[in-house]
């Protein structure tokens, strides 16, 4: 079947193709733009979609340019398990923000470029989901940091500039040293693909270490894990909260996919266990978890305080992979699948705020919920998702995560447990608070947003946000269904089993 | 297909028969030199394709000049990296005569053009022989064709600076000429010979030959020093800044997008094609001795690049680095490695060119050279700077450009020595494109977002489409030669097995 | 295998082109350096290349000569002090 | 060790390299570009002289026909002559380009001196 092969190649170019019509539409007519986008970002969504039956018998979807790159390394896809659910659950999440931004961006300069860039990126992070090999995942990996960092810099202020420059430079730096780490895998064994399980097998000695940490540092950089994540903090906040739903929501996800795909792929499980760097891995997780919701604690900027929670929540991801289980896998992919809708949702909130409102800091949102009900609704569902409460799929994923520690063994299953109780416990205290004095507060006396009339925002900035709040809730209560009928798969492919 | 054989000697007659043609009619009517140039440099580039085409069926091409056969007569040998370059000096010399169209007419005296499109020619001219020649004086002469031509294309402005900097690019570039000469001087006295092919032949016995091994490194080392002015290696690129940035800049193209690389293939030629790669590599560390001091070039050269605020002189030191890059992969002397090195010739060109004439398009526009002043360009020149970009882009070595396929053949290559040298080269590689992204991303911020001067003066003021027109060309095929890596890899890749004897 | 021109005639060249590199008149060098040209010119003569020498004494002595001549006419005839 | 009888039967050589370096140093250490280029032009001549001496055969004659021919005549090697015109040719026209834009610097900058000439830059 052509046309099947044939998808993910339809899906990276719709982004691409409609992102560049859109651009010229811009200049006519603004709707006219936002609409050829969103259809974009649907259009790549119905085409992933259609791969789902062919991936579901069990098949994979492969496509070369045979005859373009380099003669062992052609830039090919090919669609699995894996790569077709984050696929799926991206391409959903950016018609949503495509929707979202509409009306958001409205107020905001060098709208065509900011739909251009995000119609790129998304391009570019499906091309990365879905490449065959590292070379070609390097290449969209690359196009990512360039295109996103467009989004970084939107408001072209000093301070975005500062930011989108720490950003474009330390990612620069990292993505050399895992082009480093690359060109070492390819003259070890001599192929980059990714299809084998643990293509280093047969390698020995301290230069498994040196691509092990070669490579990692560019996945974990754009992870944006702890001791990487110090362009995270100042480079999420300051885009426009479109963008910054989608920086923290795919582009983290997407250095996610990568440290997956690094670990289980290019090393592979049983490397790993002889290697005994699981435990190191682990460690550094528990500290990125740490780290993120000690940072969230202290901030008073909303949306700072939601970029440090994501150090946290990357770190979760990072540890349900290192613990190299597979119900600890399987967690890692419920937390990217829970953090993706989450983290766009609330900041989605936090920009409905800024729209609405003009808040950025949190001591101003007393008394918001009354003014601003779905929003808060929506924050306050996403919210305890991230904290974990039991029918919402935050829950599900740290249930796994549990069990993974588990079987990894029981001084590790301890520990872990030890982290999850306290970083549940600091996520409450930051996400807690704010709850409770937007519904339950009166408003301050120097309140600054009085001017806000009771009425929330346009409904083309309620229903994404609402619809991903839905999506926290039935997912949540469906988690033991979808992780037998989507999950298991994925992570028995991706572990070998 | 009897004219197919006489190849060679056409993709160096016709640049060298329009030189002489060219003041003519342009006494005659000025309009005429543009179209005749380009058409000439057509035909150039056309013949280089069929050249390489026959290279590839047909393998190593030897032709004897006046039916004499080597080693009395001249020969001109044109194999897989001599066509190679053939293509890519036709190619970047026929998008600035495009360009220069326009470009000239508005930065040169109506005196000159007739002078500056003879010159072009016999620099072309130069570039193609030197390429094809088998014949290491009949090199030396090439070379003082292109030099000669190049000093005077560089000062043909008039200008204050430019004299001068042409001055100090013909001040040394004379005595790398006659450095080169001494060297060509003692591989005569040692085996009566000038032919190439007939040199490394000959040569081969003499290597560890007590006297003789002396006199051949003395030789080598004259080769080394008078090729390394001409190709700007560092420490001997002092002349280049001045004179890359002050010439008019569709000359500034050629000059940093081909001419410095003929002077790579002269130290190729004589490191792998005179002297055997066993000899340069093993038995005395040549190679990895301009391998460091390409190093030192890339990360010296990103360096001053920084903190240059002059735009053309700033892409000026940004050549230095990136002859480095060149010199590094061919000096690491392994299949990836050289075959990077002569890739990068091809991509810097295509990158580098297009780099120069946008510079000359602000330039022609606006007038502003400061990197400071280019805020707000964006939007006035939109095409410009998009192709301004995506070269940044090339040169920094971005996927899917075709910078990142050199530089993936270059990290390749170092790593393939396995030595530790070959991990300080890497780390060299891998922090010059880091550097080159710093002081590309500053221009590209300055022109993107950063607010003009003036906001009211903004307006679309697109480049004229004669210029327009090879600089977008240049632009598409830095990222056409990126996804399709392997049309300028058919003949890179054999090129550097040939000379490596692999 | 060497025995064309006189050691003599070497002597001259090297003291002659010293003499040209020392002289502070741009001048006098240039007399002194048309010199230099036409001895060299006839120890290629001694050594067996007329044709190379004659063109030599044209071209060395007699064009060059000309041309720096032209040159300092149109320039500064003494060398300025460095300092 | 040292042949000393191969070392001075070779003066010519000994003369090559001194104003080979003569040349060289008039060249990197002279301030006046005139001078510059003179200094290029000992240089030169000086690397005739070499091609000229090693095409010498000891009891050669010129390589011309009115020696009468005859397979008895040695000849000196033609090619380093045939060499050396082009490389006069060449040398004449850096030369001449060189002192066209000495003119041009002179009459723009008002001096020769090449240390002046930085500070003016």
């Amino acid at each position: 079947m052509i046309i099947i092969s044939c998808l993910p190649v339809i899906a990276l170019l719709s982004p691409l193709i409609g992102g560049i019509i859109a651009y010229q539409a811009g200049k006519i007519s603004e709707t006219a733009r936002d609409l050829i986008s969103i259809v974009a970002a649907i259009v790549s969504f119905i085409v992933i979609v259609a791969m789902v039956p062919t991936i579901l018998n069990g098949n994979t979807i492969e496509y070369s340019f045979y005859y373009t790159a380099i003669s062992t390394l052609p830039i090919a896809f090919r669609v699995g398990p894996f790569p077709l659910f984050l696929g799926l659950v991206i391409s959903f999440a950016w018609i949503l923000s495509a929707v979202y931004s509409h009306r958001y961006m409205e107020r905001l300069h060098s709208r065509n470029r900011f739909c251009l860039f995000m119609s790129l990126t998304l391009s570019a992070v499906i091309g990365t989901l879905f490449a065959k090999n590292m070379f070609a995942l390097f290449i969209f990996f690359e196009i990512t940091l360039f295109t996103s960092y467009v989004l970084v810099i939107h408001e072209e202020t000093p301070e975005a500039m500062a930011a989108g420059k720490k950003y474009l430079f330390l990612g620069l730096a990292t993505g050399l040293v895992m082009f480093f780490g690359i060109l070492l895998v390819y003259l070890q064994v001599g192929t980059l693909d990714l299809g084998k399980r643990g293509i280093l097998d047969g390698v020995h000695g301290n230069i498994l270490y040196v691509i092990l940490f070669t490579l990692l540092v560019g996945a974990l950089f754009k992870a944006g894990m702890f001791p990487l994540h110090v362009w995270l903090h100042s480079a999420h906040p300051i885009a426009p909260s479109p963008a910054s739903a989608v920086l923290s929501g795919v582009v983290v996800k997407e250095g996610c996919y990568v440290m997956i795909r690094i670990l289980y792929d290019i090393f592979g499980v049983n490397l790993l266990k002889t290697m005994l760097v699981s435990n190191w891995l682990v460690l550094l997780g528990g500290l990125s978890i740490f780290f993120g919701s000690a940072m969230a604690i202290r901030q008073h900027d909303l949306k700072t305080m939601l970029a440090y929670s994501t150090v946290s929540k990357v770190g979760y991801i990072f540890l349900g992979a290192a613990l190299l289980t597979p119900t600890g896998l399987q967690g890692a992919m419920v937390q990217i699948f829970h953090h993706l809708l989450a983290k766009s949702a609330l900041f989605f909130c936090a920009g409905a705020l800024i729209y609405k409102a003009g808040i950025r800091d949190i001591d101003q949102m007393a008394g918001i919920g009354k003014k601003m009900p779905i929003t808060m609704m929506v924050f306050t569902i996403a919210a305890l998702s991230m904290i974990g409460v039991p029918p919402l799929v935050g829950f599900a994923s740290k249930w796994y995560i549990v069990l993974g520690a588990l079987e990894a063994g029981r001084p590790l299953a301890i520990g872990f447990g030890l982290v999850l109780m306290l970083s549940s416990l600091m996520n409450a205290i930051y996400f807690i608070p704010i709850i409770i004095n937007a519904f339950f507060t009166g408003e301050s006396e120097h309140g600054e947003h009085k001017e806000v009339r009771p009425d929330d925002v346009p409904l083309s900035m309620a229903v994404p946000m609402v619809i991903l709040a839905i999506g926290i809730i039935v997912f949540g209560v469906l988690s033991a269904t979808t992780s037998v009928v989507v999950i298991k798969p994925t992570v028995n492919a991706m572990m070998g089993l | 297909m009897t004219w197919a054989s006489h190849l060679p000697i056409i993709v160096v007659l016709i640049p060298l028969l329009t030189a002489y043609i060219t003041p003519m009619l342009g006494w005659m009517d000025k309009r005429i030199c543009n179209p005749l140039v380009i058409v000439s440099t057509s035909f150039a580039f056309i013949a280089s394709l069929l050249l390489a085409r026959s290279v590839l069926t047909r393998g190593v091409i030897s032709y004897h000049m006046g039916g004499f056969a080597p080693p009395f007569g001249i020969a001109l040998v044109v194999d897989y990296f001599g066509a190679y370059m053939c293509i890519v000096i036709s190619f970047l010399t026929l998008m600035a005569a495009i360009y220069s169209r326009e470009y000239i007419a508005k930065e040169l005296h109506e005196s000159k053009t007739a002078p500056y499109y003879t010159l072009l020619m016999l620099m072309t001219g130069g570039m193609m022989g030197a390429s094809v020649t088998g014949d290491l004086f009949n090199m030396f002469v090439f070379f003082e064709i292109l030099s000669i031509s190049s000093y005077a294309l560089v000062a043909i402005t008039g200008k204050k600076v430019a004299i001068l900097a042409s001055y100090k690019y013909l001040l040394l570039g004379a005595i790398g000429t006659s450095f080169t000469l001494v060297g060509i001087a003692y591989l005569y006295i040692l085996t009566g010979t000038l032919n190439m092919a007939d040199l490394s032949v000959r040569l081969a016995s003499l290597y560890g030959v007590g006297r003789s091994s002396w006199t051949l490194l003395v030789a080598l080392a004259f080769f080394m020093v008078g090729y390394s002015i001409k190709a700007a290696l560092f420490p001997l690129h002092t002349w280049l800044p001045d004179a890359h940035s002050m010439a008019p800049s569709s000359i500034s193209a050629v000059l940093s997008g081909i001419l410095i690389k003929v002077g790579a293939l002269a130290l190729i030629r004589v490191l792998f094609n005179i002297f055997q790669p066993e000899f340069v590599v093993e038995t005395i560390p040549v190679t990895s001795m301009i391998s460091w001091m390409a190093a030192v070039a890339i990360i010296v050269g990103s360096l001053f690049a920084i903190s240059q605020v002059d735009l053309k002189r700033m892409l000026a030191y940004s050549s230095v680095a990136h002859i480095g890059f060149i010199i590094l992969g061919v000096g690491l002397a392994t299949g990836y490695g050289t075959t990077g090195g002569i890739l990068h010739i091809f991509n810097h060109a295509m990158a580098k060119g297009c780099l120069f004439l946008c510079a000359g398009a602000i330039i022609y526009k606006t007038g502003l050279r400061n990197i400071d002043d280019l805020a707000g360009l964006g939007n006035k020149m939109p095409f410009t700077m998009a192709a301004f970009t995506i070269a940044a882009l090339s040169m920094i070595g971005i996927p899917p450009t075709a910078g990142f396929i050199s530089k993936f053949y270059l990290g390749l290559g170092a790593l393939e020595t396995g030595t530790w040298s070959g991990w300080v080269f890497i780390g060299a590689i891998l922090l010059g494109s880091l550097l080159t992204a710093i002081f590309y991303m500053r221009v590209i911020n300055n022109i993107y977002f950063k607010e003009p001067l003036h906001r009211e003066d903004v307006q679309r003021d697109e480049t004229p489409l004669g210029m327009l027109i090879p600089i977008l060309i240049l632009a598409g095929g830095c990222v056409i030669f990126g996804i399709f890596p392997r049309i300028p890899l058919s003949l890179a890749e054999p090129a550097a097995k040939l000379l490596l004897g692999i | 295998m060497i025995w064309g021109p006189d050691i003599f005639i070497l002597a001259i060249l090297v003291v002659l082109a010293i003499a040209a590199v020392i002289s502070r008149d741009l001048l006098v060098a240039t007399v002194i350096f048309s010199g230099y040209s036409l001895l060299m010119a006839v120890a290629y003569v001694q050594l067996n290349s007329p044709d190379v020498g004659f063109t030599e004494a044209a071209v060395g002595a007699g064009v060059t000569t000309v041309l720096f001549i032209l040159t300092i006419a149109r320039t500064a005839r003494m060398e300025e002090d460095g300092s | 060790m040292v042949n000393f009888g191969f070392l001075l039967g070779h003066y010519n050589y000994w003369a090559v390299v001194v104003l080979f370096l003569i040349g060289l140093y008039a060249m990197i250490v002279k301030k006046n570009l005139i001078k510059k280029f003179m200094g290029l032009n000992i240089m030169d001549t000086s690397i005739f002289l070499f091609y000229i001496s090693m095409g010498d055969v000891e009891g050669g004659v010129s390589p011309i026909i009115a020696h009468g021919g005859g397979s008895d005549v040695i000849y000196v090697n033609p090619l380093p002559s045939v060499l050396i015109l082009t490389a006069i040719v060449v040398a004449i026209s850096t030369t001449a380009l060189a002192l066209s834009l000495i003119i041009k610097i002179y009459e723009e900058y008002g001096t020769l001196d090449s240390d002046r000439l930085v500070e003016l830059m």
